[in-house]
């Protein structure tokens, strides 16, 4: 027995220790894990954005450090951030909760942003001694460009064009993408090293083939597609594509007051636009199947009409005459298809654009052994080159859709495989995790915050000049909206695991270092898996 | 100061000059004049700093008792009866964390039927529970175990009831002298709590003990109730050194050196007892009286040697284990296993135990005439006339 | 010893009487005991409260069977069957009334050495304008007996009370005692007559 | 374009922390300088909803104090998890005395602080819904009515779960427990936050451990003021509930957003603020994942008793206002 203590009554004498000799650990069958799985913005994204991630670092307010995330994979903000159609934002889980996060306004904040400070990409690789030379200075392109300099190799872009920019210069309008935002992300790339031959045509392959390491093409696809309408003599009928570039070359076209427009995708929009700032007080596509099937994206779609372009869905072009166009009502079969019906109808037009679509010009590749036409395109294998070795192809001119953003992915894989090539090496991409879909969120912790909207120029200026339609963020408005991300799949150290650790057994390792499991009193209940807002803890069974 | 004063009113006074910082208050007769002349010194003033509680119940004032108490404050409440067994479950708990609580149970009996008189059923059905029990026989020595039972149970860390008997003693005006303020700050050191409640030193008071440990807690009980034999007389010896009148203690030999009968008993009682036992000696009756002042720990060495000559034993008590007969008996047996004891049922639920009464019962006991059981004063038509 | 015992209703005051007869006692030097009937009489039910006055210290606090005293407070408990007993005989009743023995149909117990009336009820009513008579049938009760002095009687209502019903009590009590021992030496001249 | 304001963060304010938080604005489950007021090694269940809520309670009151709490335990699973001897998982001073006494212990520690003039330290009582619904509600009203200075913490589950999960009076109706095998035929049972408005002490008020921010507010608050204040908490439990370890806190959650669970405050007795309702569920989806209600979902469904749990907690919605309406400007 104890002597009689005089410190503590006998109740207690036998002192109490701590229950940290306690290790609950042992009790565990199931263990958390952390994670990162794949946010499907990134998983959307056909340039690679890595979009979390440079959101992430946008809601801390790091401009800079956001912006430059976003150039790891692509070189043009500023661009995308005004003609990129946000397959990230379609993707966004914020989209079942409330409103997708405005990811292409904060894009297009920190593009402005970099330019209007400067910011700039400097070459940290060392020069490997490689020549690359890129055929076609368009999005595609421009970003294998960029990408290969990144690298060290010494890269050449020639187009026949007088200035760089492809279809961003010669097809888009200007009142949606700024020519002198277009001019500086360029410009940023030839600081790079990068060496610009314009107005250069290149009608032969072989000798590039012998001069060069490795050759990309991205030549781009600049030939409308023609209908056979029947016309009248006097009828006029332009091809957009080519109305456009003229227009963007300094050209006037002669449209008249009333202009049809034929077909259904993002090039009759912005005809059709351009037709009303051009001084047409009639502009009307005419398409052949329903708005909803309409390759054309619904925001530009809503653009037009607020701008009083008129529709005719369901109609076909049959007749074009000096003033006027026969139209015959169509509908569609049980597959979509649309199907005549024999009923007709006039419109006034003074003239019919046609917007059906465009064609690459294929005769560099035609009788080159070993390059693979089909279909109108160059096939490419998952390396982006040719049936010929050394010959890389991408941007419109190879099978995918045609968007700006699609072809400066195929820039930057293209880049990345020629730069293994050329290391006699085989570029592997890393493995994908799991994808972070919505039902692994526990969006209850996310507080109720609508979408930010970009502001736009009201109608009237809208259709009187080519200034920019939509206007950007603020720095404030732009911080608010990337601080409506979810951070979808990965940690966003939002402590909640430290804190709802019954057992105290998650230990918080500081800002940036995220979290550590306490397996000694982790006693396997899964709370902080089930609140992860992010979904990015998992339980995993342990083994027996 | 000698004055001539109720004894609850004594008790109150006494209480209130040991300086308890927190007393908690529910009315249940017959202790209820206590605490409501401490409340009058607490809102006169006069007793400063203390908190004097109202509760809800006597297992609140024990519960508020056990709070204060673990949080470092001299605690006291006081009550009877009822009270006393509707705080049972707390009582345990304030003994079973070793919290100096002073309380006094002005003895009355339990109901059913109701009874609002004195006897000891109350503290008797507490007598296991961890707390000291000492036991008054005046009012002067009822308000004089209260500056004891403070030092014994913060020396001990250890809670101690003062049992006193309702009405019997806590109602009688006599002439008592208070303790003064000078004296009891001289005797009464302020309370150095052994365990106390603080933010600035973290402890964990009252966890679960399992079997592993159980039994190691109780015999700890069990050896400071042992410490307690000897600490009771030492305080008591210093109680007489520094207030120059004798109470307290284990027992209180009256005449029993060479006594062939004594007389056990706790209480007021002891008074009519002993001006029976002097008219009978008197007469020639080789008689004694054995009080018991220290109840817990039962004092088996003290009682063993005052009861060594005698020939014969009568327990007086006032209460009784239904089916087994007298209380004390089975302690007083424990010291003196080979003497003849008698036990006698008395005074229950006040009903006087008169010098009459006790004259006839105790010319029995020395006559061998009495029966191993006696209810005094029993009246046997009743309980036969139900019986048959 | 002498024991004393107080009959009279819940709410008159018979636990003060005790008290403040042991309280006189005390001032005297004496040791003295005073307590009441235990229990949980209301406001009008008859009550009883002890008072034992010694030269030795008081052990026992068995309640008062064989007075040397009795004291009735309120005269309509006169023929309650406890009242008067184990009164001994040569034991001192003092009642609280304004009217004769006879009229109480005291007859036996008339004897005027030991048994006496006393208006206290008035005599309280007059100086303290409520109708306790318990301090007031004490100065009598030190008349009656000469257990206790009337001036103790005094102090010790001076050291209960305060104010005018000090001063009022005070003056019952000088008063009852005067009108005691004029009733006593009437008596006592009737005797030797 | 109107300015928003940002106050919105990418997790709101609901997360338990937030890097992009200003640090005054961060919980106190977020500071990895909190208290751990109860740490690990106790012997909880696993996703103990009582464990986690006591933490987040009284390490809201430290801070809140500046560490000087002292804390009175009624018995009951948090006390005999914490405490097994020799261990203790308390790093507060801490008193365990009995089931039904924690309140009355609490006056007592605060009634000796007062008297020893320790302004400085503060008592928080606690006990489970059994200790202070039902057997401590006496000592509780009392503690109530003197308005001693007292935070009492109730830790609702429905029931008597250390000992095997009876019924309580706060057991919700329609609940299998133990003594109540066909389900809890009472109804609401007693709701003690209004018998506590009822003595019109400073402060009331009601939190989950699905809100922790919430509950941390609210025990932050509590201790701005003096004398008795009440902080009912529900705490789900998963053993008694028979509910997924993992799923504690949504089950919290769903309390509130089906209004079976009101939480508010009040001062002085009368409702001073409600927590809307975000997302507004029928109550049938807070039964349905819960085993002591599977029966009213079995062979033969019980349409009625739901029904008259929703009529319940409709009740609640329309006395305590707890779904926004739509203000015409």
């Amino acid at each position: 027995m104890p002597e009689a203590n005089s410190h503590h009554p006998y109740a207690i004498t036998l002192d109490v220790g701590s229950s940290l000799a306690n290790k609950t650990g042992s009790w565990r069958t199931e263990r958390p894990v952390y994670l990162d799985r794949l946010p499907p913005c990134n998983d959307a994204c056909p340039a690679g954005e890595n979009v979390q991630e440079w959101v992430a670092r946008a809601e801390e307010g790091d401009y800079e450090a956001a912006w430059r995330q976003i150039m790891v994979d692509n070189p043009f903000p500023a661009i995308m951030g005004r003609v990129c159609y946000r397959p990230c934002e379609t993707a966004c889980n914020r989209a079942t909760l409330d409103e997708p996060v405005g990811i292409n306004s904060i894009e297009r904040f920190l593009g402005d942003e970099a330019i209007s400070r400067g910011w700039s990409v400097v070459v940290e690789a060392p020069p490997t001694g490689k020549n690359v030379l890129v055929v076609g200075a368009g999005p595609s392109g421009l970003s294998a460009a960029y990408h290969l300099a990144l690298r060290g190799h010494q890269v050449t872009v020639r187009d026949d064009s007088p200035e760089a920019g492809g279809m961003m210069r010669y097809g888009i309008p200007s009142y949606r993408l700024t020519r002198d935002v277009v001019d500086a992300e360029i410009q940023r790339i030839v600081e790079m090293g990068v060496r610009l031959e314009l107005g250069t045509s290149v009608t032969d392959l072989g000798d590039a083939l012998v001069d060069f390491d490795a050759v990309f093409l991205a030549v781009g696809a600049h030939v409308g597609r023609r209908a056979d309408i029947p016309a009248g003599d006097s009828a006029r009928i332009v091809d957009a594509v080519s109305m456009l570039a003229g227009l963007a070359k300094g050209e006037q076209p002669l449209l008249g007051r009333r202009v049809a427009v034929y077909g259904g995708g993002n090039t009759a929009m912005d005809v059709a636009r351009t037709a009303r700032r051009l001084g047409a007080s009639d502009a009307i596509v005419v398409y052949r199947r329903t708005r909803e099937r309409m390759p054309a994206h619904d925001i530009e779609v809503r653009e037009a009409l607020d701008e009083g372009v008129r529709m005719r869905w369901l109609s076909t072009i049959v007749y074009a005459g000096a003033d006027r166009v026969r139209i015959e009502k169509m509908r569609l079969d049980e597959s979509g298809f649309p199907q005549p019906t024999g009923e007709f109808e006039e419109l006034d037009a003074d003239s019919v654009v046609l917007a059906l679509g465009q064609q690459a010009d294929l005769a560099l590749v035609r009788d080159l052994p070993g390059v693979e036409i089909a279909d109108g395109v160059v096939q490419v294998d998952g390396r982006m080159m040719t049936g010929h070795a050394g010959l890389f192809a991408g941007g419109d001119m190879v099978p995918g859709e045609r968007t700006v953003t699609v072809a400066v992915g195929h820039g930057k894989q293209a880049a990345r495989n020629i730069d293994a090539w050329l290391r006699s090496a085989t570029y592997e991409h890393p493995e994908r995790p799991e994808l972070a879909t919505y039902d692994r969120l526990n969006t209850w912790y996310y507080a109720d915050a609508p979408a930010t909207l970009r502001p736009q120029l009201d109608v009237a200026r809208r259709i009187t000049s080519f200034d920019e339609v939509t206007q950007g963020l603020t720095a404030e408005n732009a911080l608010f909206e990337a601080r409506r991300c979810m951070s979808c799949g990965n940690c966003l150290e939002c402590d909640n695991c430290f804190g709802v650790c019954p057992d105290n057994a998650i230990i918080k390792l500081g800002p940036g270092q995220g979290y550590e499991i306490d397996l000694d009193f982790c006693k396997g209940c899964g709370l902080c898996a089930a609140e992860c807002p992010s979904g990015a803890i998992t339980m995993i069974r342990e083994r027996s | 100061m000698r004055s001539q004063i109720e004894g609850s009113r004594a008790v109150a006074e006494t209480v209130a000059r040991c300086r308890p910082e927190v007393v908690c208050a529910y009315p249940i007769s017959p202790q209820t004049h206590i605490v409501e002349a401490l409340s009058v010194l607490v809102a006169s003033g006069e007793l400063a700093p203390c908190e004097f509680v109202n509760v809800e119940s006597e297992f609140g004032a024990m519960s508020v008792a056990i709070g204060a108490s673990a949080a470092g404050a001299r605690a006291y409440t006081a009550t009877a009866s009822q009270g006393l067994l509707y705080m049972a479950e707390a009582l345990y708990n304030a003994s079973g964390l070793g919290l100096p609580i002073v309380m006094t149970v002005a003895n009355r009996a339990i109901g059913a039927p109701i009874n609002i008189w004195n006897d000891h059923s109350d503290s008797m059905s507490q007598r296991d529970s961890g707390w000291i029990q000492l036991y008054a026989e005046t009012n002067q020595e009822a308000a004089d175990l209260h500056v004891q039972a403070f030092r014994i149970a913060e020396e001990l860390s250890l809670p101690v009831m003062v049992c006193m008997d309702g009405f019997v003693l806590t109602h009688a005006v006599e002439g008592i002298d208070v303790p003064s303020q000078e004296q009891v700050d001289a005797f009464l050191p302020p309370f150095g709590p052994q365990q106390v409640l603080d933010p600035d030193d973290p402890m964990t008071i009252g966890a679960m003990v399992g079997p592993d440990a159980f039994t190691e807690v109780r015999y700890l009980a069990h050896a400071k109730h042992l410490r307690a034999l000897e600490v009771i007389p030492r305080v008591a010896d210093e109680f007489a050194t520094t207030f120059w009148r004798s109470s307290g203690g284990l027992v209180r030999p009256y005449g029993c050196l060479g006594a062939d009968t004594v007389v056990v008993a706790l209480g007021s009682v002891l008074g009519t007892v002993k001006d029976t036992v002097d008219e009978l000696r008197a007469e020639g009756v080789s008689i004694g009286v054995l009080g018991l002042t220290t109840f817990r720990p039962f004092p088996y060495d003290a009682v063993r040697a005052a009861l060594r000559g005698a020939r014969r034993v009568v327990v007086l008590e006032r209460a009784l284990a239904a089916g087994m007969g007298g209380i004390v008996t089975a302690d007083v047996c424990g010291s003196v296993p080979d003497k003849p004891i008698t036990t006698v049922i008395a005074g229950l639920g006040g009903r006087p135990v008169t010098k009459k009464s006790l004259r006839g019962l105790l010319t029995d006991a020395v006559a061998d005439r009495l029966e191993p059981l006696t209810f005094l004063d029993l009246k046997h038509d009743v309980v036969e006339r139900e019986l048959s | 010893m002498f024991e004393v015992r107080i009959h009279g209703r819940g709410g008159q005051g018979v636990v003060t009487t005790a008290e403040l007869l042991s309280v006189a006692a005390f001032n005297e030097g004496r040791q003295a005991q005073a307590f009441p009937t235990f229990g949980s009489e209301r406001t009008g039910a008859p009550v009883v409260g002890f008072c034992r006055i010694a030269d030795q210290p008081i052990r026992s606090h068995e309640p008062i069977a064989a007075p040397d005293a009795v004291i009735i407070q309120d005269a309509t408990l006169i023929h309650q069957p406890d009242v008067l007993a184990g009164l001994r005989a040569d034991g001192y009743l003092l009642v609280n009334t304004s009217r004769s023995l006879a009229e109480l149909g005291l007859d036996a117990v008339d004897r005027p050495d030991r048994v006496l009336t006393v208006p206290a009820t008035e005599l309280a009513l007059t100086h303290l304008g409520r109708p306790l008579p318990g301090a007031v049938l004490l100065g009598a009760f030190a008349a009656l007996t000469a257990q206790v002095r009337v001036e103790s009687v005094i102090a010790a209502v001076r050291e209960r009370f305060s104010g005018s019903v000090a001063t009022g009590n005070v003056a019952a009590v000088r008063d009852a005692y005067d009108l005691a021992r004029r009733s006593l030496q009437e008596a006592a001249h009737a005797i030797t007559d | 374009m109107p300015v928003q304001r940002i106050k919105f963060y990418q997790t709101g304010s609901f997360a338990v922390g937030n890097r992009l938080l200003d640090p005054d604005q961060r919980s106190v489950q977020a500071d990895t300088e909190r208290t751990n007021s109860l740490t690990m090694g106790h012997r909880a269940c696993q996703g103990c909803g009582e464990a986690l809520g006591a933490r987040y309670v009284l390490d809201a009151v430290m801070r809140a104090t500046g560490n000087h709490a002292v804390t009175v335990n009624a018995t009951g699973c948090l006390e005999v998890f914490s405490t097994p001897f020799p261990e203790s998982s308390w790093r507060v001073p801490w008193l365990h005395s009995l089931f039904g006494n924690a309140p009355a212990v609490a006056t007592g520690v605060a009634a000796a602080l007062k008297a020893k003039g320790r302004t400085d330290v503060r008592v928080v009582g606690q006990g489970g819904d059994g200790g202070t619904v039902d057997i401590g509600l006496g000592c509780l009203s009392g503690m109530f009515e003197r308005n001693d200075d007292v935070l009492y913490v109730c830790y609702d589950n429905g029931g008597y779960m250390n000992t095997g999960v009876q019924r309580s009076g706060a057991t919700p109706h329609g609940a299998v427990t133990t003594t109540t095998p066909a389900g809890n035929s009472f109804r609401q049972g007693k709701s003690l936050p209004l018998i506590a408005m009822a003595h019109r002490i400073p402060y009331v008020a009601t939190a989950t451990v699905a809100d922790l921010r919430d509950l941390e507010y609210k025990a932050t608050r509590a201790m701005e003021f003096h004398g008795a204040r009440y902080l009912h908490v529900l705490v789900p439990c998963p053993l008694g509930w028979r509910t997924a370890s993992s799923e504690t806190i949504q089950i919290a959650r769903l309390a509130t957003e089906t209004g079976s669970f009101p939480v508010f405050e009040a001062v002085d007795g009368e409702v001073t603020d409600v927590t809307r309702i975000r997302r507004l569920r029928p109550v049938e989806d807070y039964l349905r994942p819960q085993g002591r209600f599977a029966h009213l979902f079995g062979d033969t469904p019980r349409g009625d008793v739901i029904s008259s749990i929703q009529a319940e907690a409709d009740r609640n919605i329309r006395t305590f206002g707890l779904v926004e309406t739509t203000e015409v400007s």
